[in-house]
């Protein structure tokens, strides 16, 4: 990452955009597809304005039909393109999910690498838009569990940019699931309050250009003494927003990788704080979190002070109304560091 | 083919479709060929299903440019009902307007129109028996308004407020109501066509009479739902009737990019040997018409049709986007099959049946009842104003009986909520 | 469950096939469908005559389509059926499982109970049968992290009679894996020595008619003070000769259900043992075994003496000619017994 | 439609398709209507796709009953050719029966022939060049052995030995061999329909001149990823040419649980709009033509074709199952459109270019040819006995690179074989 190249203020949609811009401009192989991505730019402009530069061939409409948008960019996989299909909902990957998990992670190792699916699938996930039970959803700990797909989620603009890159670059296929809610601004949980854009943030200043972020390395978000958490996408602004106000000197970490996971500095960081707090947006049972806290109580057992915590949706469908009463807010964290800082 | 060749041989192209209009442009529609309305053979309710296929390809129409109804498939309705018809499809009409504002004043988060559409649910719905069961899209409000259901319950729904049947737990328009034998919407689409078709293969096995019908987009035909649903309603001989509403649009997306150039979507029909009809699906009649041939044939154990209703969305995908970014706005006012509200009502008149007086009465008179609907609805709460579901309400239905995670987590939240509001009480919400 | 009614000797299939029966029997209601389930009676013959005895609109074949077999069967529920669809093998559950987690999972909560999807997935799951990638995997982890759905998997005929007639009575959508490598017989992890059948097991004696093993309810094959072992399916037959072999007294349960899970007897166990050892097949990352070890780590933590040890299948594929490397066997299961004696 | 009048309907019926014979019953064909070699018409490779569309319900013939070719289909084939294609099908056949008894020996755990279906991978592969691309399902060894792939690295992958070159890690016949255009086989069906179409696109986004085909049996049409595969066809114009192998059976459902009772397999083509064959599949001349003239269309940018192949699965599904359980054993004996081999050999007999003595020798000599390549690699060891790729392979591939888990993982492994083993040395295996 060349930090020296001059930066742009960008919110989380631009970042995107500028990475699918800079990488089919680098890569004539690139092709970006999905349902409205073409002509329009994609229901949340993540990819407006590459059809008109790239042409019609290179960025283009789709299909309503996940398992073709995903099945057709295994088979250009296969014929040495890096297709880049959007899932316009992360809530609609279903019907595409028998190709991710039976095909596109799977073809390296029952081919022993004469085939390759080296594709990343972008779609927006997680709640916090009202958007109800079939816009919100958080279906990461449905890939992590399957061998042969690497998990890839940013929580900054410039993470976005950079991750995507590598992702795009990398040659296994890669679910890029992108936090919707803070596409605009980081959240910190308190809804009823007005969000700060990007522009205002620290992390919302993006390199111009190439660059990128290595797949399987955490962010430390800040360093700290009296606990580590451990979040990803949205909920690393949210735990952040908690722990400043609770005045926690908390150790944040922002896995940006699911699979393959930065183990080292978790480890590293629990053997130091002796105590784990895990957040998540997904429903609690199997989640992502469950995955974490076996991994932390079995490298860093005899370090633990206290029982791991984990913060989490519930085991319920995202709902409309109570949509802040689902959200692992602020009231739900706190309590879970309270917990911890007693203990 | 020899290797050697193989220079000679032109480039491979990927043909990318495109719709014929795009913002700005002036709209021609010259290349539609519209048949002559009467001009369509109606056979038999019991053909066989190729006899049918000639109309996958061709448009029912029953109302001619002067307005009155012609040819085989005219339904020949009573004056009665075709007020009724229009009626409800105005109120349809009338309903969508509010909500829409609704939307817009902050009330509800979402909302979706039908607008020039309101003949594929309203004439379908008249046309079928009012206990069959319907499994529609987003797009088919008109059925619970012809059915009717409580609109005050419908608005409910759509401000997720307290009185909300679901609760608040669907996004505004998801719809379910059982008592109008009218399914659960989801927003995964495509996925009632084979539970449609499901439920009319139980209807089978019981030895019920009662069929099912279904509705989806043309651009969710893409979906394999579609196809399971048509397979197995062929291989079953299923009592289900399938609408799939071409509307032309699908979000920003052309019905070209659904198959459209190659094709109709009612030759899908064909594909799967099944009966299939191709409507004009702004006339109100000839939509009406072929719902009917289709549920006497499905009830009189003929099996599955396809219908194609060939219309045009009027308006904006939902609240969530402007179609001029990607549509010329001259495509709705140059779209030559009219709207079916206008077409209707015209018809009415050439019988000496209505007067444009009537239809301003009524259109003020369905104002009105929206309006107090709405207000109703209102004393109910909004969105996101408080006045919602008690929070245990969010952990029922999850399952049948609350298992003990759950109970847990029903306690954690209402121990959150006294936290944040230490003056709340439980009984409140 | 009534242990007086006289009892026959059936392996797992012959079980299945008989709750099959007895219910068809009592409701007419139910319904059997599923690829080659209807003549020929299953490639496995779980099937194996019902059509002959309750007809061709009870018990049918179905085109090969998951989804549709799924999506039909969710509109049969609604109608008021109950179908008790097969998945021929748990692998090919994926395109069918947007109608599983969308769709039945969710048709109850969305509905506000309107509509209802009391379905009964069943499917052989599991490997140790040299079928390669496709006719092994252990996809449960999907499922118990969809919240609406039941996950359910016996390990004995016993098991699999009384739980497949709760299933399906049950009014909530539930999967039903059938641990494939123990049809015909308790595998004890010895792939190459030869197989006893169930007719020489305990838990081959089934009682005849009518009897329901209720869900959510685990069964303690062993009680036992040395450390508690969490397992389901055929592991807990490898576990338990395992275990035996080397002479400890470990507390065996049989998990039996997943989702809801049996936590009260799980914390019991644990608090008495202070040791704990999860044992299954699904790959590692994500497995259900991450949500027990945290689940145990949260609510036992004081009591814990050692870190929890999961034993499970590699993260990779289900490879065909090294399946028995794969396969979490005597020697996988031996050494985390040993870790977990010295601790 | 009154619900008084309701008790006045007839009870719906579930209809359940059941195939005409079972076992024990006697077999009758006269029900099927074979068409007469040489009558069907065969329109320019750049028509339009409802051109074809008679041909989707009709049959593909080329060979008479006197053994002639006949009719615009007839490839016109010169003797050397024929005498390849003959050679190759035999060549088939007879891998396929040294492999079934090899698995019946315990060398491996499984096998599937394709006994019967020969004309429908060989005459393909011949037709098409040898660098387009192919996307089989399980039943087309016949594409590997035509594009002369070698057969000790076939059979040291259905071994699952040390010298296979997918490492052990797929089932028996589940090839992938890049070298020879040849794409991985996937256990789940129709998965590879949509990804032959991506390739095609790439091809057509790249201008390159490779098409892709793609086959799978007719059971598999009912996926959903057929109908995707065929949707994005049909939209992008993509140079692919499809492949339905219509064996009449899927393990032991006929072919009416896909839909074959309503119309055929070709006919799905209409309902998306593309070109559309019907095929003798047991006719290598009319597979061979049909599959040229696809491919020809596909290569000058004139997008996809559906090709029927209507053939019957001669023996069991697969080492598995017993085709006596669930079919007449008449049936293969009776079905009239006879064996693809015998046919073509009787052709060549027809036009003096054969003789039954040169075919008893091939036959002699293709058997020792396969022979000597199944010595050959059961050298390389047979499956479970010892002779496998070493440990670590298990864990290779996953990713491009090893993560940090794997690695471990990997160690585990090796670790737990030195305790079983203890006298093992990496370095053996
Ligand atoms: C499985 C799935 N994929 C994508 C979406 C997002 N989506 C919602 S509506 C829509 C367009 C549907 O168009 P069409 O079927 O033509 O129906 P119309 O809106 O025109 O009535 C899309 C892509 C979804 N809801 N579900
Ligand atoms: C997704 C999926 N579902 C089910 C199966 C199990 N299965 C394997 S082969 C087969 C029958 C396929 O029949 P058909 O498509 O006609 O091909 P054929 O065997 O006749 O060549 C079935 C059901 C599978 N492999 N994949
Ligand atoms: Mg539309
Ligand atoms: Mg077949």
């Amino acid at each position: 990452m060349s930090e020296t190249a001059s930066m742009k203020k960008l919110n989380m949609i631009e970042a995107i955009n500028d990475a699918l811009d800079v990488m089919m401009a680098r890569d004539s192989n690139i092709v970006v597809m999905g349902e409205d991505v073409g002509y329009f730019g994609g229901v949340f402009r993540a990819t407006a304005g590459l059809q008109k530069k790239y042409g019609r061939t290179r960025v283009f409409d789709t299909p309503i039909s996940e398992c073709g948008i995903i099945g057709v960019a295994v088979g250009m996989g296969a014929y040495g393109l890096r297709p880049v299909p959007e899932i316009q909902f992360a809530d609609y990957i279903y019907p595409g999910l028998d190709q991710l998990v039976s095909e596109a992670a799977r073809l390296r190792y029952r081919s022993a690498g004469e085939f390759t699916a080296p594709i990343t699938v972008r779609s927006p996930f997680g709640g916090g838009i009202f958007g109800g039970q079939t816009h919100s959803q958080s279906p990461e700990a449905l890939f992590t569990h399957v061998s042969g797909i690497k998990t890839v989620i940013p929580a900054t603009p410039h993470d976005a940019k950079g991750l995507l890159i590598a992702a795009i670059e990398d040659n296994d296929p890669v679910i890029f699931f992108e936090p919707k809610r803070i596409y605009n601004g980081p959240f910190n949980g308190y809804y009823d309050k007005p969000v700060e854009p990007w522009s205002r943030h620290k992390d919302g200043a993006v390199p111009e250009g190439y660059y990128r972020i290595p797949l399987g390395k955490a962010r430390v978000v800040r360093e700290g003494e009296a606990m580590t958490v451990l979040a990803y996408g949205t909920m690393v602004h949210v735990a952040e927003a908690v722990l400043a106000e609770k005045g926690v000197d908390a150790e944040i970490i922002d896995l940006r990788t699911l699979v393959p996971l930065d183990i080292e500095t978790i480890k590293a960081s629990i053997e130091k704080t002796g105590k784990c707090m895990i957040v998540h947006e997904a429903t609690r049972t199997g989640g992502f979190g469950a995955e974490l806290s076996a991994l932390v109580q079995e490298r860093c057992f005899y370090h633990l002070e206290a029982p791991i915590e984990r913060v989490t949706g519930f085991d319920t469908p995202y709902p409309h109304s109570l949509e802040w009463a689902y959200f692992p807010g602020p009231v739900r964290i706190g309590e879970a560091v309270d917990r911890l800082l007693k203990a | 083919m020899n290797e050697a060749s193989r220079s000679n041989l032109p480039p491979l192209q990927l043909h990318v479709p495109e719709p014929k209009f795009r913002p700005g442009d002036a709209v021609d529609y010259s290349h539609l060929v519209i048949p002559a309305a009467g001009a369509q053979a109606r056979p038999d309710e019991s053909c066989g299903a190729s006899e049918t296929h000639p109309l996958c390809l061709d448009l029912v129409r029953v109302l001619g440019e002067d307005h009155r109804a012609v040819g085989p498939w005219d339904p020949k309705l009573d004056p009665e009902s075709l007020r009724r018809m229009l009626r409800l499809m105005a109120l349809t009409r009338a309903f969508d307007d509010r909500m829409y504002r609704g939307q817009r004043q902050g009330k509800t988060s979402f909302y979706m129109k039908c607008t020039g559409e309101e003949a594929t649910s309203i004439a379908p719905a008249m046309a079928l028996a009012s206990d069959d069961m319907v499994f529609p899209s987003y797009r088919q409000q008109g059925i619970l308004i012809a059915r009717g259901y409580p609109m005050v319950d419908m608005i409910n729904q759509i401000y997720s407020n307290k009185a909300d049947k679901l609760k608040g737990r669907q996004l505004p328009i998801m719809y379910s109501a059982r008592e109008a034998s009218f399914f659960s919407i989801s927003g995964n689409l495509a996925t009632q066509y084979p539970q449609a078709v499901g439920w009319a293969m139980a209807s089978a096995i019981k030895g019920d009479t009662r069929i099912a019908a279904a509705w989806l987009g043309e651009g969710s035909t893409a979906e394999g739902d579609f196809h399971s649903a048509m397979t197995f309603a062929a291989v079953y001989n299923a009592p289900v009737v399938f609408n799939v509403v071409n509307n032309q649009w699908a979000i920003s997306s052309f019905s070209g990019f659904a198959g459209a150039e190659r094709t109709t979507f009612a030759a899908r029909a064909i594909g799967y040997g099944i009966a299939g009809l191709r409507v004009d699906g702004n006339d109100p009649l000839a939509v009406y018409a072929a719902t009917r041939w289709a549920a006497n044939r499905a009830r009189a154990n003929g099996g599955p049709t396809l219908i194609e209703h060939f219309t045009y969305r009027a308006e904006g995908h939902s609240t969530s986007d402007d179609p001029g970014q990607y549509r010329s706005v001259q495509e709705r006012t140059e779209w030559p099959l009219g709207d079916p509200i206008a077409r209707l009502a015209a018809h009415l008149e050439a019988l000496g049946e209505w007067t444009p007086e009537a239809h301003a009465a009524m259109d003020l008179e369905l104002a009105e009842q929206v309006k107090a609907a709405a207000k109703a609805a209102e004393a109910n709460g909004v969105l996101g104003h408080g006045l919602h579901h008690p929070f245990r309400t969010l952990f029922e239905d999850v399952f049948e009986e609350l298992p003990w995670h759950l109970k847990e987590q029903s306690e954690q939240a209402i121990r959150e909520r006294r936290i944040k509001w230490p003056e709340w009480k439980e009984e409140d919400s």
